[in-house]
């Protein structure tokens, strides 16, 4: 990836870093985040911005790190002793930030908790289901009873829910005292938390990773207004913005001190259609407005580079993406001719709803709908309350016969999105329905085998490629503006925000 | 009586200033004020009554402004004064009460405290010293459980008990000259006796002038020693009351007093005079009385003067004055 | 006859002179008022460009005059989906002038009537009718549109309709507070007495002396309104994308702030000139009709 | 007096039940929670239902809503669905932020408004009130967003003056509250103005003149001290919906107050804080104007309590 | 002319309460504005009303006009009793009865044209033709001296002495019989008082009217009426003819009213009572006699006992316990003997 005018980007004369006004703040940072989680209870959630600032306080048995590999977390190894029964070694000597040693205990609380009465409440648990119990063997021993054959577990279990909570801690305290103080075994531990104002985080001096981390602090604030945000980046009062709008990225790579760091993430977006309503209902009508947006346009201009073209509803990180597809290429003739084969009369309006908010989306919405208007189709741009849309709207089929859907794709791997868009009854799927595609679906979740899965997913792209069950517009690239004084920062693809090897110059 | 003036206005003029253009108001006015001596300006309303006191104590409104003309203060020229010369004889040397006893006194303060407040801007006595004067003066001015009063805010109190505590205090500092302008006339009867009558002894005790403004020829007799009769902005007539009463000269002036309706006769109709009085402003050259005056003839289409009487009254009119010479 | 005729013009001139010398504000308003309305009339006619036309070439042009490249052909500039912001911002007058006109037009509906009864007929009516305000004014405005939104849907109508209901208190309260002093008038005692029934009160001697204080609340809150549109599209609520609205023009605008600095300034200045001159306008309205005022 | 701060008590008590009724019953229109916090998850209907159980939403709406007025009573209002936290506590976390802002909003519309429409009403016509009155609606003739990123851009960035966010001493709360005054200023400058125009016509003034006071003394302490009334009025009616309206600078500032917390919470379908909050923001309100009302007693000794305002 | 009066008012009472108390509809208090008055008027007689500020005239000319409606009492009207009719029932009557408002300047509405106030009460009357009502407009504006062309003007365009006119044209277009003139020229100066007074009479013989003319100005009363009720507190204290109202009045208080009259020359000579003290609030009159705190004539009954209104002599009645004594029977037929004025 990379933005179109990031070549004039680094022109900018390097700056006398003793006049850093970050500088003042010595070996701590301050990370700026949109929002606030409210509650750090990593079983009650499901937002990104609580795994930006958890990943310094709770750990997992599996770690992912900043290339995505999968490596050792809490646990120094595991084994498949078959398709449902996995064992962990943990690792010796760990603490929790309150004393409490980790060991097979907590790991076996945690997972009782998240998928008992507790976990039910929240919307973690769902993720986890495959796994029927955890077997403590001894003190540094677990093994995990699956109920299915869960081929992305060991991936899951490296972040939101299957975090390692202490035991003692958890039960001595209320759930809302845990909500808001929460302990983990991570690199941090926070010290204070003051809602939709900030977190602040201390080194944790235990923590089992030699050396690290190398930072005194960090403090996690909350700002939810972009340019607001951007400002506390410009004034040296953050060292971390998360989320630089796009729009944004000039000034931040103008900007003295401050450089822009960019990262392919999960998150892809499209314009999904609903079949339920009127012509979007033939493929071939899909295929013809996929033909009629130039998404190459759209990424370069509006996008300003700053994201990939995708074919499927996946991003190049995803399990299961297909390399060989290329997406549909703009071709506006192709769309009238498809348009007409399927008896689309000229000036046929179409609805297509949007999250009010969405700056972005607004924009390429626009372009789509002057695209459309080349093919002869006329498109209603609806705004909506993005609450509204996503939990009402969507599900419910009443979001017109096309919506923005963005999709975080966390477990890297397309089962879980393609399940959830795909699958007749899904939640987020309120009409598409294919046999091919059920079948599909079907026979890659019965299996861990990742070669006969991949083979399955290869089929089901093209598959659904051809049935267009969206207009793929493009992956999505995280922006971060960064301090220079800060060392060794690397962007997370999934926003997980990793400080530990982080130091200050 | 003392003959000696002690306020001498000549040929004031004041109007609205709008830019260049001057509208008139009060035209010309000119009359003193003698030692100790009560006199009343009548005239209907809008003739510039109101302007004329006004202008004696320089609070003309905004958009209003002299035009022209003197104000004696005894050896003083008020034309001069600055902003502080201006304030140090408001109050002191000349008071003013003012038609409504409803609101002329501060709804928000005591009666202490805006009593006091007229002491303190012309004297430096201490706080009780000023509080003994108050309670003396409310005392003087017939107001009942004085002390009581003293702590009343304006709206607790009669309209008959306001326009007392206003003569309080207009009175507080001593002046040489009080200006009342119409200060009975948003009263009844009964209460206007009460203040008349409280007016006319405190003259005699205290020893100053007055200058009492009406429309209400019966307040004229009550108390005036001598009138001023305005119309339109100037002075059409200046007599002493008995003489105005008994021998009124200008035509509008008798006018008014057979309009009057009377205890005394019985008429089936009053006599009247026709038309309205002209808006400033609208005014021409002449006699600004002869589209209604019964005697106008040719000569009134020039401007009239004020000329002497033999019964020492002046009048501003083309009926008198020419004979006189003959 | 030739001069005759030259005065008359001389002093017709000499007399709009006195009056723009006499009420500056009230002219300047009046001023910026008809160029708001005129440019929402004529839109089609005077705007340069297409304002729906996006072309991604043109994306972020400065304005012509201030394009160091001289590439630009935009007075204004254009906009983040390349169209002209001229254009958009003289077809965003229409947007701004029917939320503002409509908005006030439906408060002044609901709150004229219900103040007009509420403060003639007092008693029960009035005291329902006041509370019913009370709990109008203590539901906060953001919440009531985000409700109704998620409700009914976004668009401008909705928006149109929110500020209506929201705002007909103010009416509601002024005209009540008027109408219980007018009631007090001899001249509607004397209508009662020559035997006018309620209704004909109300529309004869009531109505019509409340209107100059309609006219004034009514031309400022065209101007809040206007501006209230703007926030809502800001929370993301606001009318869709391809509309011309102020409000959202700025709203989408505000990331570019330092980038392109003609998106996010022209949109203000629009929205700016607009509000101050229905402000400067009613302000001279009530100069001119509250009786307190006048001198 | 006693009688009518009970009667005015009732009519809070009145209002709120209302209010109550009114989110209540509306905010459960805009969909349901359980979906909106499952967000991106994969929402079973068992998982929803379970969550419905949890959050005590599969009561009849008639018992829910009676729980919910029963809690009200004690200023209970229930916890969060989003973190468990006690719905008061909540608030009166955020009542002290947005407090704050108010304050400091009105305090710096009064330190503009004040001189701007005393000193126009006195040069009435004089190029102080043109350009006066200019000022004053200039303030209100921006969004509020707008200013406040503007705000931003100047004094934080481009000078480096002040903090853009947060709420960290005195020196952040300069830019919120100047942006959420001058709106204000501008409205209460002219609404000064009006009320001195009037008073200064008053028969009091031209008798305060009459002592041969200190023309400043018959401004101030006569003038301005009666065209208060009025202001105070509109400032009580006003700070109601101001502290319900400050949602927009709060978001722009990263301001902790009420305004965000109840759009945040709608956003995520936190019933029992939109309710809490939008409660909270009632009672506040009817209790502000109540104080107005009994204040102007203090200020004008001519009304008895109950007299003004109705 | 018939004997029968035109207007018998008895016992007419009209409280104001003021409302309090928890929820708000609780009296705590009532201004008795106008409490228990009887007269009548008879046909083509002018009775003068007068009394101070506040006690009650104007309260008591809109309560028999049910522009207020009384608290208690009767209002009989041609022999009608119109009390209690509805504002519907009530249009019949108000073609017949008409008010003149003591304020020229607030009873016209100042965005109306001259032509249009005058002619409102015949569109409100049903006289459905344009021309029909134009004709009589036109007639109306002359009797009164208003010009044809001044009646395409505001209000705002005329001096008080005019308006008063327009007011009066307004009343007389229906051809009342009865006109109620609330203060018609308090506002007005000498000058055009007497105008305004003369216009009056002119009408009344021209029309035949009857009016029921409050005033405070007791020379205008004088002159104007042919018999006067003195009113205090709500209350009337004295009623007689004009002549033995001036020359012999009895009631204390009507005595020092008459005594308060300015002098009419600087030489006369006044014996003067002066009143001490302060008109008391309707809302809480004194005990006994309402008078009795000001009275200088005033006896122990009097501050426990309330006086009745009794005919101390042919035709002149008054409530004073001062003439108690001469007839203490009275007392027991006093209501009947009021009604039968
Ligand atoms: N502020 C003002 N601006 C312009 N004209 C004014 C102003 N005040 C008064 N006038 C005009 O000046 C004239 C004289 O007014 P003034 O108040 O002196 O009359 P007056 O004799 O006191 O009348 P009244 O008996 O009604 O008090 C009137 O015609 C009035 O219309
Ligand atoms: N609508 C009302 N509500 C309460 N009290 C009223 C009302 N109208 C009049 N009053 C009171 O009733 C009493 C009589 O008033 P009214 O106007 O009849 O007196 P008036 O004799 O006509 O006085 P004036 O000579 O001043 O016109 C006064 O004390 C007045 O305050
Ligand atoms: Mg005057
Ligand atoms: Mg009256």
């Amino acid at each position: 990836s990379g933005g179109k005018s990031s070549s004039d980007g680094d022109s900018k004369t390097p700056a006398d870093p003793s006049k850093n006004p970050a500088a003042e703040r010595g070996n701590s940072i301050v990370v700026g985040v949109p929002t606030d989680p409210q509650s750090w209870d990593p079983i009650d959630t499901f937002l990104l911005d609580w795994s930006s600032v958890a990943s310094s306080i709770f750990e997992g048995l599996v770690d992912r790190d900043l290339n995505l590999e999968l490596q050792p977390g809490l646990a120094e190894s595991w084994e498949y002793e078959d398709d449902l029964t996995l064992r962990f070694t943990l690792r010796e000597g760990v603490t929790f930030h309150n004393g409490e040693p980790f060991n097979a205990d907590a790991v076996k609380f945690t997972f009782d908790r998240l998928l008992g009465e507790e976990g039910a409440k929240g919307p973690q648990q769902a993720n986890y289901t495959s796994i029927d119990s955890v077997e403590v063997v001894n003190d540094y021993e677990v093994i995990f009873h699956l109920n299915t054959p869960d081929p992305v577990l060991l991936t899951k279990l490296s972040g939101y829910g299957a975090v390692i909570v202490p035991p003692k801690y958890v039960q001595e305290n209320t759930d809302e005292f845990f909500n808001d103080h929460p302990v983990g075994t991570g690199p941090f531990k926070m010290v204070e938390y003051k809602r939709d104002q900030y977190a602040k985080l201390e080194k944790n001096e235990n923590y089992w990773k030699e050396g690290l981390p190398k930072l005194d602090g960090v403090t996690f604030r909350f700002i939810p207004e972009a340019s607001t945000r951007l400002a506390e980046l410009q004034t040296g009062k953050i060292d971390i913005m998360k989320r630089v709008e796009i729009s944004q990225a000039q000034t931040v790579k103008d900007a003295p001190y401050i450089k822009l760091e960019e990262v392919g993430t999960p998150t892809v977006f499209s314009l999904r259609f609903d079949p339920g309503h009127g012509i979007v209902d033939d493929k071939l009508v899909r295929q013809a407005l996929n033909y009629a947006v130039d998404k190459e346009a759209i990424i370069d201009e509006i996008l300003d580079g700053y994201a990939n073209p995708i074919s499927t509803y996946q991003s190049d990180l995803s399990f299961g993406n297909n390399p060989n597809l290329e997406p549909y290429p703009y071709d506006p003739e192709k769309a009238k001719e498809l348009l007409a084969e399927a008896g689309v009369p000229e000036g046929t309006e179409l609805e297509v709803y949007i999250p009010g908010n969405d700056g972005n989306f607004k924009e390429i919405s626009q372009i789509i709908a002057y695209y459309f208007d080349e093919v002869g189709i006329k498109l209603n741009i609806n705004n909506a309350d993005p609450t509204t849309l996503t939990s009402e709207l969507i599900p419910s089929g009443k979001a017109g016969h096309m919506y923005r859907q963005g999709w975080g794709g966390w477990t890297l791997d397309f089962d879980n999105t393609a399940y959830l868009m795909y699958a007749e009854g899904e939640h987020w799927n309120p009409s598409f329905s294919d046999p091919k595609v059920e079948e599909l679906l079907k026979a890659e979740r019965s299996t861990v085998d990742q070669d006969e899965r991949e083979q399955i997913f290869m089929e089901l792209t093209e598959v659904l490629y051809d049935l267009a069950p969206e207009i793929n517009l493009y992956q999505e690239v995280g922006l971060y503006g960064v301090n220079e004084r800060l060392v060794d920062f690397q962007p997370p693809h999934e926003d997980r925000i990793r400080l530990e090897e982080v130091s200050v110059k | 009586m003392a003959e000696q003036a002690i306020l001498q206005i000549d040929e004031l003029k004041v109007g609205v200033v709008d830019g260049k253009k001057k509208t008139p108001i009060v035209n010309g006015v000119s009359f003193e004020l003698k030692e100790g001596e009560t006199l009343g300006i009548v005239g209907e309303s809008g003739c510039g009554k109101s302007m004329t006191s006004l202008s004696l104590m320089g609070l003309l409104p905004k958009g209003i402004d002299y035009l022209d003309g003197h104000i004696h203060l005894g050896a003083l020229n008020l034309e001069n004064f600055s902003k502080k010369d201006w304030r140090d004889v408001r109050g002191k040397k000349m008071s003013m009460i003012f038609q409504e006893p409803m609101s002329s006194l501060n709804p928000v303060y005591t009666i202490r405290k805006q009593v006091r407040e007229m002491i303190f801007s012309h004297e430096k006595i201490s706080r009780e010293e000023a509080d003994a004067r108050t309670l003396e003066m409310l005392k003087l001015v017939g107001i009942p459980r004085p002390d009581e009063v003293m702590d009343n805010y304006p709206h607790q109190l009669s309209g008959g008990m306001r326009q007392r505590v206003m003569i309080a205090l207009a009175l507080v500092n001593d002046p040489k000259i009080l200006i009342a302008d119409e200060p009975t006339t948003a009263l009844d009867v009964t209460i206007q006796a009460q203040i008349l009558e409280l007016m006319k002894s405190l003259q005699k005790r205290l020893q100053m002038s007055i200058i009492l403004i009406t429309h209400d020829l019966g307040v004229v007799a009550e108390i005036c020693d001598r009138v001023v009769v305005m119309y339109a902005g100037e002075i059409i007539e200046e007599a002493t009351t008995k003489n105005l009463f008994d021998e009124p000269l200008h035509p509008y002036t008798k006018g008014l007093l057979a309009s009057l309706p009377s205890i005394h006769e019985e008429k089936e109709y009053l006599s009247s005079i026709p038309g309205t009085v002209p808006a400033p402003g609208s005014i021409v050259k002449g006699c600004r009385f002869k589209e209604r005056c019964p005697f106008a003839h040719d000569r009134c289409s020039e401007d009239p003067q004020m000329v002497p009487h033999s019964n020492g009254s002046k009048v501003r009119c083309w009926l008198y004055g020419e004979e006189e010479v003959h | 006859m030739e001069q005759v005729i030259e005065k008359k013009k001389d002093s017709a001139f000499q007399r709009s002179w006195k009056f723009i010398k006499k009420n500056p504000t009230g002219v300047i308003g009046m001023i910026l008022t008809a160029i708001t309305i005129l440019s929402a009339i004529f839109a089609s006619w005077i705007s340069p460009y297409d304002y729906t036309a996006a072309n991604l070439k043109d994306r972020l042009l400065p304005p012509s005059w201030a394009d160091p490249l001289g590439q630009s052909v935009y007075l204004l500039g254009s906009d983040q989906v390349g169209r002209d912001l001229l254009s958009r911002i003289i077809h965003g007058a229409q947007i701004s002038l029917m939320v503002g006109f409509f908005g006030v037009l439906i408060a002044l509906i609901i709150g004229v009537f219900f103040g007009l009864i509420s403060g003639y007929f007092g008693k029960w009516l009035d005291d329902f009718i006041m509370r019913v305000a009370d709990i109008q004014l203590a539901f906060p405005f953001i919440l009531l549109a985000i409700i109704v939104m998620s409700v009914i849907g976004t668009g401008m109508w909705k928006i149109i309709i929110i500020l209506g209901i929201t705002y007909w208190v103010g009416f509601a309260r002024l005209i009540r507070g008027q109408v219980i002093s007018l009631k007090e008038q001899e001249y509607i005692q004397a209508a009662k007495a020559i035997g006018g029934s309620n209704f004909t009160i109300i529309r004869k001697h009531i109505l019509p002396n409340v209107m100059s204080s309609i006219l004034v609340l009514g031309t400022m809150y065209i101007a809040e309104f206007i501006l209230l549109e703007a926030s809502l599209t800001f929370l993301g609520l606001g009318v869709d994308p391809t509309i011309p609205s102020w409000g959202g023009m700025l709203a989408d605008s505000r990331n570019y702030t330092t980038t392109a600095w003609w998106t996010a300034v022209f949109p203000g200045v629009a929205i700016m000139l607009t509000v101050l001159g229905f402000n400067l306008l009613g302000d001279w309205l009530r100069d001119r009709f509250d009786p307190n005022l006048k001198m | 007096m006693f009688s009518y701060i009970l009667r005015r008590l009732l009519h809070m008590v009145f209002v709120v039940f209302f209010i109550s009724l009114l989110v209540f019953f509306s905010i459960r229109l805009t969909g349901n929670p359980a979906a909106v916090m499952f967000g991106a998850g994969e929402p079973t209907a068992e998982a929803i239902e379970a969550l419905n159980e949890k959050l005590g939403l599969n009561e009849p709406l008639y018992v829910q809503y009676g729980l919910f007025l029963k809690g009200m009573l004690t200023f209970d209002f229930g916890e969060s669905f989003r973190n468990g936290a006690k719905v008061s506590s909540l608030i009166f976390e955020r009542a002290g932020a947005t407090l704050a802002l108010a304050v400091g909003g009105l305090a710096v519309a009064v330190l503009i408004a004040f001189p701007i429409g005393i000193l126009s009403a006195v040069y009435r016509g004089k190029f102080f009130d043109f350009f006066g009155r200019v000022f004053s609606l200039v303030g209100i003739s921006f969004p509020n967003f707008w200013l406040g990123i503007m705000f931003i851009l100047i004094f934080s960035v481009t000078l480096q003056w002040l903090p853009a966010s947060g709420f960290e001493g005195f020196s952040s709360l300069i830019l919120p509250s100047v942006t959420l005054g001058l709106i204000l200023s501008g409205i209460l400058a002219r609404l000064i103005r009006s009320s001195m125009l009037e008073v200064l016509n008053q028969q009091y003034i031209s008798t305060a003149r009459s002592k041969g006071i200190k023309e400043w003394k018959v401004i101030i302490k006569h003038a301005f001290r009666n065209a208060l009334l009025p202001t105070i009025t509109f400032l009580g009616l006003q700070l109601g919906g101001l502290l319900g309206g400050t949602v927009i600078i709060e978001q722009v500032f990263a301001w902790p107050g009420i305004g965000r917390l109840i759009v945040d919470a709608i956003n995520q379908r936190d019933y029992p804080v939109i309710q809490g909050g939008v409660i909270f923001l009632a009672m506040i309100m009817v209790l502000v104007n109540l104080i107005v009302d009994l204040s102007y007693s203090f200020i004008d000794p001519r009304i008895k309590a109950g007299k003004a305002g109705e | 002319m018939t004997n029968a009066p035109l207007l018998e008012v008895k016992q007419l009472t009209k409280y104001f309460p003021q409302l309090g108390g928890i929820t708000g509809k609780k009296v705590l208090n009532e201004v008795k504005a106008v409490d228990g008055v009887s007269f009548t008027v008879n046909r083509g007689e002018t009775l003068g009303i007068v009394g101070e500020s506040g006690c009650g005239k104007s309260t008591m000319g809109r309560t028999i006009l049910k522009l207020l409606q009384p608290t208690s009492g009767e209002i009989i009207f041609e022999g009608n009793n119109i009390t209690n009719l509805s504002q519907k029932d009530m249009m019949k009557y108000r073609k017949e009865m008409q008010i003149i408002f003591q304020d020229p300047f607030a009873s016209l509405n100042p965005r109306m044209k001259i032509y249009q106030i005058i002619e409102e009460p015949l569109i409100n009357f049903g006289v459905k033709d344009k021309e029909q009502r134009k004709q009589r407009v036109y007639e109306v504006a002359e009797q009164v001296g208003l010009t044809k062309a001044q009646l395409h003007r505001l209000p705002h365009e005329f001096s008080g002495g005019q308006r008063q006119r327009i007011g009066i044209a307004r009343a007389l277009i229906s051809k009342p019989k009865f006109i109620i003139a609330d203060e018609p020229v308090s506002a007005l100066d000498v000058s055009i008082q007497s105008q305004v007074l003369n216009l009056m009479r002119d009408l009344q013989k021209e029309y035949d009217l009857t009016y029921l003319f409050i005033s405070h100005d007791l020379s205008v009363v004088k002159h104007f009426c042919d018999r006067i009720g003195v009113m205090y507190l709500g209350k009337m204290v004295e009623l007689t003819d004009k002549h033995s109202l001036y020359n012999k009045a009895l009631h204390p208080y009507a005595q020092s009213l008459l005594s308060s009259l300015p002098k009419s020359h600087p030489d006369e000579k006044k014996e003067r009572i002066v009143l001490t003290g302060d008109v008391p609030s309707p809302s809480n009159p004194p005990s006994g006699c309402t008078f009795h705190p000001r009275c200088f004539a005033c006896m122990e009954v009097c501050k426990s006992k309330e006086p009745t209104f009794i005919e101390v002599e042919n035709g002149h009645y008054t409530s004073c316990h001062l003439y108690h004594s001469v007839d203490q029977n009275i007392n027991s037929v006093e209501k009947e003997s009021v009604t039968n004025v």
